[in-house]
This record gives C-alpha cells, structure tokens and sequence, in this order.
C-alpha cells in the first residue's frame, strides 16, 4: 500500500527531536493500548501482519494528526469491528452485548501464560517454503509493484539494483499474510543497496542501505 | 507528551490537548467493554504494562554489549547468531524472535531505522522512543543518513562507510557500538552503564 | 522536494468527490484570495516558481488538512514576510507599518492593467536557451534526482523511461528558477511513459502516461 | 463548501467548521494590511473576481470544441497550435499561455491531471474545481486511470489506449471531447450547449 505510512525519503517533516529521559509510555491511556494490542491476540488471533494493514488504511491527514497508540487503538478498534467481536454501538454506549456466535474465540490470557508467551516470542520462522532462488553475493533487482495491499517493499526500494548479502532462512511472507491469502513461506535475504542507486548521483555511492526482502520481492538483476 | 507535541504545529496542538481526557475516557471504556466479554483479562494487562515499563529495556542490551566487549567469544557469537547469543543473557521474545547484531568500528558505522513502522527489538531495547517511531526520523535517515545524524550531534567521517538498515521485515536489529577509549580497566557492569540506548540504535556515539 | 504535494500513485485518499454544479469560489475569503494572489505578484515580483515551493513547504501534516486556498494564503504570507513586506505582528495587529526601504516594490496594479496583463498571460518560453539534446522519437530515461528544492519530476517517473513525442520549444526552468539559480532556458519534451514501466507488470502497458520534461531532467536512455 | 466537506473525516469536519469565521476575518484584515502599504487595489482585486467568476469558464472552451467539431480545418489548426487557434476565438493568457490540446477518438482516450499542484487551462476552463485539486484524484489518476474514470462514471473500453497527461510544466491541456452520435444536424451554439467542463478535462464523455 503506497500510502503515508511509506515515507522512507520523504522531505517536509522537519527535525528529529529527542526527549530527554523518555519513558516507554506518556499517559496511562497509552499504557493500556499497549496492554489491549498485546493481549487481545491471545484471545483474536492477528498478528502484526493484520495489525500493520490495518493501521496503513488509516487515512494519510489522520495518520499524521494521531500519535502512535492513538494509530494502535484505531487499527485494533478496526479489527475487533470487522470480526464482529465490537460494534460502533457497544463503543458509543459503553454497554456490550454477548459475543455473537459462529465466531471463534479464546479465552481472555492469564497474566503468566502472556508473561512466558511474550518470552518466547511469535517466532515468523518457518522449516520449509519456496525453494530459495539467490544465494549471497547475488545481484538482484527488486520488483517495481505497487499493490494496494500491504508490502514490506518501501517504495523508494522498488525496481532498484542491490547485492544479497546474507540468508535469514525462511520465514511467513507478510505481504502474502496480510492481504489474507496465507503464509506463504520463503527465503528472506539482506540485500544491500548504494545510496546512489536508491538517490542518484547527489548520494555518496559508498554508503549503503539494507533491507530485508522475501524471495518474491526479487528478479535476478 | 512533551516530544510529540513539540513536533507539531501550534494548530494541532491545540486540537490534541482538547482531545486528551476524551481518549483517556474513551480507552476506559474499551478495556471494560473487553473485559466483559471476557476477550481480556484486567490483570494480565497489569502485567504486560508492568514487564515493558520496568523489566524490559534498553539495560538488557547493555548487557549484551558490556558482554561482548569484554569476552571475545562471546563477540564472536553475537554477530554470527545473535538471537542465540542474547538468550545467553536470558533475553528475548516478542519482537526478537530473530535478531541481528552490527557492530560499529572505525570503518563501518551502523543505524537502524524501521521506514514503514516501528520495528525495533524490544527484549534488548525495550519500545522505542517516541522520535524513532516519528515520521522526521523514518522519512529522513535512510536518504540522508549523515544529515540526520549530524543534526543529532554525531558526525560520521568521510573515510566511514555509513550502513543504513530499515528492518522492515521479521529480522530485529541492534547495533555493537564501538567500546570508548580508557575503559580497558573497567568490569563488565561497569561498561553496561556506560551503554545507551541511542548508541545501540546507531544515533549516538557511546 | 519529496513532500506530500507529490502525491502522484499514492494510495489511501479514497474516493474523488464531485459536487454538481460547483462555483468557482466556495466563500469570499476565497475569492479574496484568490484575487491577491493575483494582484500580489504586480507590486511584488513573483510568479508560480516561487509561489509553489512555498507551498510545498507547508508541513505535510498541515497541507493535507487545508483546503486549497488555505495553502495559497499561507504562501503568500510566507512570501512577503520573507521578503520584509509584511511581518507577523502587523498581521497580529492588523495595523500597517510602512514599507522598508531598499525593498523594490511597483505600484498596486490597477483594475484595467490586471486585466489586460491578464489576458496576455505570463509566458515562459523564451527566444534562446541551452541547446537540444533530444528529438521526437528518441528513447530517454529521466534523472534519479531527489532534491530538496521545488522541481517538476515527480517521484513516480524517476529513474524511468520513456519516448519523446513533442518538442515544446525553450522555456524557463522551474526547477532552477525555483531554488533561485535564474531561468536557464531549455527544451521542454512531452515524455510518453508506457504505464508498465512507471507501476510494473499489474499496469497495462498499451495504456501511456505523458508528461512534460525538462532537457536536464533526462539522459539518453 | 460541500464537497470538500464531505471528502473529509468527521474530524476534521469539526475542525474546520469552527475556523471558518475566523478565516474569513484574517484575509479581510490581510487585504486591509496589502492596501493600506499600497501593495493592491481593492478594485482590482474585484475585477479580478469578477473576470473568473463570470467571464472565464468551461463556456469557453465548449466554443472551442463545438468549432472544432463544425470546422476540420480549425480542427487541424487546433491540434497543430491550440494557443493560437483558441487565439482566434478571442481567448487565452494567464494560465493558457501555452496549449496543448489532445484528441479523443475510438482508439484513443486522454484525461488530464496535475500531481503536483493544480495546473489547468483558465482561459478555456476557467478555475478548477475542488475535485481536479484534491488528493484523491491527483494520487489516484496516474496509476490506475481506468478505476478512477470508471467510477466517476466512465467505462473506457479495452480496446481504447488510454493517455494521461500530467501537466506539472508550462504547458496546459484540454481534451477534444468526441461528438456525440446524433447532432449532425445542430449548429456550433446548439453543440457547445452539449460540452461539459468534465469531458474537456476527460473524466467524462459528452
């Protein structure tokens, strides 16, 4: 989706400013977005491969005016509406009715079974897939696509020359996941690219940006 | 609030702090209606808060680093199969599931930046800041690298190849900043305090 | 400059809206400033090379959640305050301080010469210029530039290529003009982009995308 | 204000509706501010108006093409060099300095944009409407041309190459619409009754 959240290259958006001293969250509000969008999963299943389309259809003005939880809370509330576990009604009143039926749930997670979950992770790796097409040292150029559904291929990396520089082994294919047509899995490769080929020629050549990209974001070059 | 509000223009300034108790009431209100349905616990939400604001931050990382200063194998581990090496310390999980360590030295200098989100490892760093996840910072250090960086207060020589990585996909990044002269005398716990959280993301010298 | 302005083959806006019967002014601020921004220019020299990059410095954020003459106000402010003929606290306090000397202004344009100067138009093609590098039917590919400054390449047709099917003649370069560095006169081409080459295999190249370019925003393919 | 309006979230909506006085205020006291340091005149400024809200509009341009439609030999003139073919219809300048216009056919459809701004042929078009400037149809109309114009209403067959001009240069486009089946009987009045604004930008048949 080539929207807002896309913005690698970008100008316009002013300095970084750091705050001295942050703490992970600015108001309690944030804390329990944080909490919901953790735990909620255990019960709904998604994963960030729902999370993260869900928070790019976000349109570009509000994206921009919400801060981070805000966006969090959003894509979720989304989520939870589209399955049919919440309604705008319930939302407005404050007042929930009982789940509806033929929709599968799990039980709310207990605070030490999210603990040890959280400890070991949500791993995307994957024992097999699509057999791997490049190995390191390859060249490659990566697919100039443009779907309105969620990719991990930012824009300013789309039809550009890069070098694999390492394996990562397989693991699901967000874009595959994220627009509901399964894991897909494959070879994910760090490929690297000379600013110049990303920048043009105003670039210093000997710097170099990595990315992560699937098997199928790649053409051999 | 401060961070976020000061990159805004006065006029959504003032539109957000309007909007504030409205959110803190309206978040409430989720959570009770999820509650009810039994879809969330109240006390595992307790717990989830309570691991990311006080046991899981940039600390753990700082370990791994002071670790791997200090201990050449371990180094060596690190930047071979860094998932396992952090496990060493006991560290990992969600959003480390798969981790990759880059080490700084005179002729490399490492950032990370995640361009599309806010990837970023959370059992060595914790949740990132609020600047990493800001448009300023992902929009602008993948095409202007040193820029952002000198603006930050690092200048990165010329004779320095400058690596950018936007971690996009399920790979989560941590950055071996390069150890600081005089501390050869110095233990392990005494080295981790040194570490900051800015120079394991690459923004920062340590 | 890489900012929100160029919007071209982003996602996520959602529908074009269209009102029946629209005027041509919404309110009368509108049709105020519309008006100044025409009249402006008489007394203050400048023309869309300026008046441009100056919107398209309006943060991303605040450009999308402003309506369009919105953006032409806030430029034009930024105009005059930057050029010493206006200053926030007359606008503040609605009361005027005279002009600065050394600041070369001409006087207010009367009703029957906008008019006229009007319906003469501002051209900016010229007699001379840089020499042709292309002709009709040559194959080129366009600069992988990213400047920071106004310029008439969008994003999406970077690095791209396409066929020259018309040669406009010399004209002024925004691009240069627009960052201050005079009118450099060159070739203007239209370039026919088949849709495949800009979006990829998905687009249907039999379907072509024109767009007129500047002799230094292309190579020889 | 409809339009625009609508096109918004609810939001915004709020927002705006709230700083619409307030506008209105700082662009009189602007106004007010230019005159007094005899920078503008007001009555200039009400002729300009006047000029483009009466005076230059699609009634022009639809002169143009009811001309071109009766006459093969201005057609040809207008193809060739629009600007001094519309010249003889007594029209062009600012924002027309420069014109291109381009012919639909069986076998060929064109519709015009501008990604960057909001380029358009005042001379033959008069000012554009909110929804030529607005993002939806400058983001959306380069790359998938054939969804947009479908649903606005217009189904271009597959059979039909389909030519969008991005007009961020100095040149300015108007599409020659095709004749209607039907009016080989009507005067050049009675056709240019039949041209709409949004069949000369292309996003309609007439």
């Amino acid at each position: 989706m080539n929207t807002i959240h896309d913005m690698g290259g970008m100008h316009g958006f002013g300095a970084v400013v750091r705050e001295a001293n942050e703490s992970p969250f600015h108001a309690d509000w944030e804390r329990r977005v944080f909490a919901l969008a953790t735990a909620i999963p255990f019960a709904v299943p998604f994963n960030d491969d729902s999370l993260r389309p869900a928070i790019e259809s976000i349109p570009p003005e509000r994206y921009l005016a919400s801060t981070y939880y805000e966006l969090w809370l959003e894509a979720m509330t989304k989520i939870l509406v589209g399955r049919g576990l919440l309604s705008r009604d319930e939302i407005a009143s404050g007042k929930a009715r009982p789940l509806p039926k033929g929709v599968e749930v799990f039980p709310a997670v207990k605070a030490a079974d999210a603990l040890a979950a959280l400890a070991d992770g949500f791993s995307a790796r994957r024992e097999a897939g699509k057999p791997r097409r490049f190995k390191v040292g390859d060249l490659v150029r990566t697919r100039n696509d443009h779907p309105a559904t969620h990719t991990r291929l930012p824009r300013y990396a789309r039809d550009k020359i890069g070098t694999i520089t390492r394996d990562h082994g397989i693991m699901t294919f967000s874009d595959a996941n994220g627009r509901g047509d399964g894991e897909q899995p494959q070879h994910v490769y760090a490929v690297a690219f000379p600013m110049d080929e990303l920048w043009g020629p105003a670039a210093r050549g000997g710097d170099k940006l990595y990315l992560d990209l699937w098997d199928d974001h790649l053409h051999p070059a | 609030m401060a961070v976020v509000l000061r990159a805004m223009s006065d006029h959504h300034d003032h539109h957000r702090r309007a909007g504030r108790s409205d959110i803190e009431l309206r978040v409430r209100a989720m959570e009770q209606l999820l509650v009810e349905k039994g879809l969330v616990d109240p006390m595992a939400l307790d717990a989830i808060v309570d691991q990311y604001e006080t046991k899981v931050g940039p600390r753990n990382g700082a370990r791994v680093v002071a670790r791997a200063w200090t201990d050449t194998a371990y180094k060596r581990r690190l930047l071979d199969d860094a998932t396992a090496a952090i496990r060493e310390l006991c560290y990992g999980g969600s959003q480390g599931e798969q981790m990759v360590v880059v080490e700084n030295t005179p002729a490399v200098h490492n950032v990370v930046v995640c361009t599309l989100c806010s990837c970023y490892p959370w059992p060595v760093l914790g949740l990132p800041p609020v600047w990493y996840k800001s448009a300023p910072y992902r929009s602008r250090v993948v095409m202007d690298p040193r820029g952002v960086l000198a603006e930050m207060g690092l200048r990165v020589p010329d004779t320095t190849e400058l690596r950018v990585w936007d971690s996009n996909a399920e790979l989560r990044y941590m950055v071996l900043p390069r150890r600081p002269a005089g501390t050869e005398g110095l233990h392990e716990d005494a080295l981790a305090a040194l570490v900051t959280r800015d120079g394991m993301i690459g923004v920062a010298a340590v």
